[in-house]
């Protein structure tokens, strides 16, 4: 897991292009398809160079069929390779479901391990981009429900590339869900103020060799006993923002690995604090909140001392005029700790 | 077998990147004039010959050529000359906005306005269009008021759609225009289903469905051309090849060796290849199909061959996958210029007249523009409200939605 | 929602083709199609007899094309029509999983109440037949967490046949999920006794003519004060099972609707029984279980004695010949009652 | 418009239901013999007049004639037509462990044995099939051991695939054989990833991927074509046209005044519409498919044109929505029995060698079965462990599944 050699700063999309570069570079058998991300590089350019660098026969466009992209990746898989495929939005995965549910997710499992489907799907998801319902949405939970997946979201460029060259690694077939808003840094929620670019913040640094961040692994994000915060990709930096302005002294966790989850970090920062806030982007009604909310009160009950919050997206389309009255903002996230801590 | 090469994989590429020039001779032209028309009856396998040809009606000196001249009279061609430059001027208009952060977001139909101007005044009242995000020309042929399209394109308090929306994906129903999606082909077998509900009906509308090049190699192109065979559902597929998809080539949705139109022959749909860029082709061609459709001949598919002359969207910059200047050379030329051309040949039109009718849409637009944007905009915070976005995701508000509506406050 | 007329013993399968029949014959604008629905009237006979009846134009075949099958009805629900849709068994939605997610689910919102998709989707769904895992499925959590659907699941002929009305009639498009493990008599979960066929329930009553049972609305199986069951499907059998076996006085909602919910039976009964215990054949991890605890334990939670539990499928594939350990059968439902009175 | 009439929906129908004759001229044949065999090398183009002939060899006397005659010698023939007779023998004695509830369901490939087995034939060792559940004729051809066969249809202890998959839904990975899913159509575009694969890494193997005429309907269906045009990708892409699909005839599914095999050449590859009951011929258009993938050619779809002669599956009463002995009166007959013939024509097997065959084999399948049913059945519950049940769903079981496992208490 140790990197290999020096650090150096890097956004979100330069840490997975590094990640694919150095895969590509280890593994011949790993190979990158998806729509535009061949001579383009991608349209949020993650896989720039690439091509250039390893030829169209590692690296290439595809026709716009995200169920062919996942389908030919199925059968790389069977044959050997390690395909690492690009959705271009994760609401565009919907046309692959069919191939990522009975397929990617039950292939090992059916041919009792003769063959399996080692895939990478990457896809950027969430919203505060103005992209509207079909460039905004964060599916995570779907996949949560699917057995045999492993759904990843990281929240950092260190992450990022830890988690991404763990995930092309696992002979799992892993979702890998890029929260777009962060391409660029951390994003804390308020839109209104300039970004901050990942050179500014310690998780930007990343080393440029090798290394991993092991799967089902949760970090605290941020140490606090008041309450605790389960929490993943943008919402992390929300989250924070919501502890800072609201004084809260919350114990953000970002579960990196959503299911297989890290469920001993959860319960033993639940035990600690004795409240609870899933804070999540996607919207609420059994959107994997749920689940964490469920398992929470399973192994926590006797230490919670207030139902578990969930502050999520509505359970509305993402509107694009409304974007921030539907984003679950700093506000919102501080109003949710507050409820739990009167209770 | 080991006396064979190793195989490899073959990955198609443009004939033109940056800072080349591409060799259109791919295209496979056909010259004006020089491809028969079938009687409107003609079975799906006899248009064989056609998906590998091209329909032209307008030669290189603007006359009007050959058995698919559909003999329109001046004041028609009028009227499609004007939307086709309404579409452009307002693309323009938009694009402008856009950078100047009035608009969110825009995609401009440079180039290929005629295919969705002609096709419109082709169809009768009624008719539904499934369009996607590049078929404006729809709307301006069908005169829809231009202040509600802006006012969705600055998702403002006065946006027909509330800010829901992305700009450009209009529903406009009663011109018979269906709620785009920003989810590519989903709309196809839709189109289809239209159809073969007014058949189910004994209704005599029909319905036109719109899919990019890149587009076609989504499921659901597949799918409605079963679905618009097996039940020969009155629609027409129209296929806009206008030679991208965001940054790849058509020939990365399957167009290198073969063409979008042969896929209908071999789904058993009739099925015609024919140049966007010339007015009266797409009209004539539009016609034929519209013909065949409201007789109970069925669907009939017809590629255009056009091409994407601006960027994808907004968020696109072409000169990184393409050259900078590939439209001046694209063979079939500019739709407007075109048929600006004929009707200056025929005498019904001067450059003087072109240059009025330009200035006219000019200030029309710039009126609508003035008012749509008096309503506010999404930059200033003039939107519908949050309270609204819990309205419409069911006929009445669940209880659970009430709730999250006061959680927000509003 | 008074019955027209008298009532008959009607199997699950014979009370939903009476629903179908009754709103072919009223609303002209209700049109039936699917895989082999037509001519052979469906692989479960659903449809049987109702081609012949109102003729191909209303009730017909479909090519193997679920995508199509929804797609095409979308665009005959803009036009005026109702459809009434088979997929021919859940597992076998995914293909369709675009068109009823960024389609069929979002159609009013999007168009500002333009345009609507007035659909009813019909699968069977569950497993206990044999039928492995592409023939076993309850996919409910999907829909559940997709907003504008509505998702429904009937437990007995009489529900069957008024739900389904319901749902024809309802402007909002909804998921109707049939448990084929149903269709012929309640099943308990004790597979090795003979089938009790609905002749000889109460609920396989049915009138012959129109009438509703009201979407949105739980009914209380059997009243109980020592724990809530809260379930649906074939499932409130195996509980009320559990319940007589394991003497425990079981408080079973059969819920009917499953989202939009109705949340009030859920808490009236949970604040009254202080437990609760969540019982469905889906797989676990963010399955409808998982919105359901979330939802009690936010609702309930100063009366909640004992953390909620959840007795669900295992979270791998349906396997084929482990169907018996697979299912969450009575013992399994009784053990779960166990746990939360013991705690 | 309204001088229109008023629209109807077309919905397809069989020439013949229960109690009638099928009128079998919709299948438009050719004689042995008539059709060109165009170089391997053709363009996808080139073979447009191939998709609406009929490519066969054997004539009804039984000779082998035409340009498509392999020349096999009598050798070859002969362990075909043992495959395909065990393939018979072997769906008949299953069938009727089924009836006895020994295994749970089953499939039989009934009268379109030759498809599989003759493929089968012709390909390499180490290319690989992704098979749907009607391609038992492949493993028979390759000799899979029939006791493994049996014990996934016991679903018993010794179940290669661990009682997971319904029966019939083999994974035979040594034998080229990818594990069946009970999804449609989901194979293609995973055959065609094989291929590619194979072709990324500069292997010799190629791919052969099988689909059903009603499961062309299926979205992956097209996604398969698209992506192994574009790629030209190595891969065999076979369409079982065994004119049902279920309940439903095979203009259902878009078969009505074109082919499937049309489809293909649409989507731009090269395609061939085969007698699919004719074994010379199949082995002989499969032969060359495999030369065009093997030599950087690209794709072959072929449209296997055959009869599905018994149930769908044990599910199934065919009696029920067409005539009962429709088979009897199918034009391309049976495929063992035209084998027979001409075997026996060239003097190269008799009756007598026929009946001992069968019973050869016979005694064969039922040793086997008979040592399968010694491991147990899902019947007699002696299967893999419930404990098993978690296993494969991760290459490690993560803590979850642990727990799950320990709460089931195995
Ligand atoms: C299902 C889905 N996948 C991907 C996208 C992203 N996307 C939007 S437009 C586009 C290109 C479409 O190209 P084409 O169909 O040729 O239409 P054109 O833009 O040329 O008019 C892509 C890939 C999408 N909107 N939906
Ligand atoms: C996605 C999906 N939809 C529906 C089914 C149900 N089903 C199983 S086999 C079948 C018919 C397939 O017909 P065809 O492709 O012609 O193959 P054949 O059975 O004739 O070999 C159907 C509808 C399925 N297994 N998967
Ligand atoms: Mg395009
Ligand atoms: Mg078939």
């Amino acid at each position: 897991m140790g990197a290999e050699s020096g650090t150096v700063p890097m956004t979100m999309i330069q840490a997975l292009r590094s990640a694919m570069d150095v895969m590509l570079d280890r593994d011949p058998g790993v190979v990158i398809f998806g729509e535009d991300v061949g001579y383009f590089g991608g349209v949020f350019r993650c896989t720039e160079g690439l091509q250039k660098k390893y030829g169209t026969s590692r690296v290439f466009d595809t026709p716009i069929s995200e169920s062919g992209i996942v389908g030919a990746a199925v059968g790389m898989g069977a044959y050997g390779l390690r395909p690492v495929v690009e959705i271009q939005f994760a609401d565009y995965f919907y046309p692959a479901t069919d191939q990522i549910v009975s397929e990617v997710a039950r292939l090992r499992y059916r041919s009792a391990g003769e063959f399996i489907a080692p895939l990478t799907i990457r896809m950027p998801c969430g919203g505060g981009i103005y992209g509207g319902q079909t460039h905004s949405q964060s599916p995570e939970a779907f996949f949560t429900h699917v057995c045999g997946l492993r759904t990843v979201m990281p929240s950092n460029p260190y992450d990022a590339k830890g988690l991404l060259i763990a995930s092309i690694e696992c002979d799992d077939p892993v979702i890998f869900l890029e929260p777009k808003r962060l391409y660029n840094g951390p994003f804390d929620g308020h839109h209104e103020r300039p970004v901050v670019p990942w050179s500014q913040h310690p998780r930007g640094e990343v080393p440029e060799g090798h290394y991993t961040v092991p799967l089902e692994s949760a970090a605290v994000q941020r140490a606090g006993s008041e309450l605790t915060v389960l929490t993943y990709g943008t919402m992390v930096y929300v989250s924070e923002a919501a502890a800072q302005e609201s004084g809260v002294d919350a114990e953000i966790i970002d579960l990196r690995s959503l299911w297989p989850l890290d469920l001993d970090t959860v319960v033993e920062s639940v035990k600690k604090t004795g409240r609870c806030v899933v804070v999540h982007e996607a919207t609420r009604t059994s959107g994997f909140g749920a689940e964490l909310a469920a398992l929470v009160q399973e192994h926590c009950f006797y230490h919670l001392e207030a139902p578990i919050e969930r502050v999520t997206g509505w359970d509305t389309p993402y509107p694009h005029a409304q974007e921030w009255a539907y984003f679950p903002g700093p506000d919102r996230v501080a109003a949710g700790f507050r409820r739990v801590l009167e209770k | 077998m080991s006396d064979h090469q190793p195989l490899r994989l073959h990955v198609p590429e443009p004939t033109g990147r940056p800072g080349e020039h591409t060799d259109f001779s791919y295209l496979h032209l056909s010259s004006a004039g020089e491809i028969r028309r079938p009687p409107v009856d003609s079975a799906a396998a006899d248009t064989s010959d056609l998906v590998f040809a091209l329909i032209r009606v307008l030669d290189d000196e603007g006359r009007a050529v050959g058995p698919w001249d559909p003999g329109l009279p001046p004041e028609r061609l009028k009227a499609g000359l004007r939307a086709m430059m309404k579409t452009r001027v307002f693309d323009a208009r938009m694009q402008i906005a856009q950078r100047q952060k009035k608009i969110s977001f825009y995609m401009q139909s440079l180039g290929e306005e005629a295919v969705s101007v002609a096709h419109a005044l082709a169809l009768g009242p009624g008719d539904m269009c499934f369009p996607t995000y590049r078929q404006q020309g729809l709307l301006m042929a069908r005169e829809v008021p231009l202040v509600d399209l802006i006012c969705q394109l600055l998702s403002n308090e006065r946006d027909p759609l509330k800010g829901r929306q992305l700009p450009v994906l209009y529903s406009v129903r009663k011109a018979g225009f269906f709620s785009a999606s920003g989810n590519l082909a989903t709309q196809m077998p839709q189109a289809v289903g239209w159809a073969m509900a007014s058949a189910i009906q004994g209704d005599t509308k029909i319905a036109s469905g719109w899919i990019g090049d890149g587009s076609t190699a989504e499921a659901d192109f597949h799918t409605a051309l079963t679905f618009a065979h097996v039940y020969r559902a009155p629609v027409i597929i129209n296929v806009v090849n206008n030679q991208w998809a965001i940054s790849t080539f058509q020939a990365i949705a399957g167009g290198e060796g073969t063409t979008f139109a042969a896929r209908g022959v071999g789904a058993g749909i009739a099925s015609l290849r024919v140049d966007g860029n010339d007015f009266l082709a797409v009209y004539s061609a539009s016609r034929w199909a519209a013909e065949r459709a409201r007789s109970n001949l069925g669907p009939t598919l017809i590629e255009w061959v056009t091409y994407r002359a601006g960027a994808h969207s907004t968020s696109d910059d072409p000169t990184k996958y393409r050259p900078a200047d590939d439209w001046a050379h694209f063979p079939l030329g500019d739709p407007i210029e075109r048929l600006k051309r004929h009707l200056t040949g025929i005498g019904a039109w001067s450059d003087r007249q072109h240059e009025d009718l330009k200035k006219e849409l000019e200030a029309e637009i710039g009126v609508a523009q003035k008012e749509a944007e008096s309503y506010g905009s999404l930059a200033d915070g003039h939107v519908h409200s949050a309270a609204s976005m819990f309205e419409d995701v069911y006929k009445e508000m669940p209880a659970h939605l009430r709730r999250q509506r006061q959680r927000l406050g509003v």
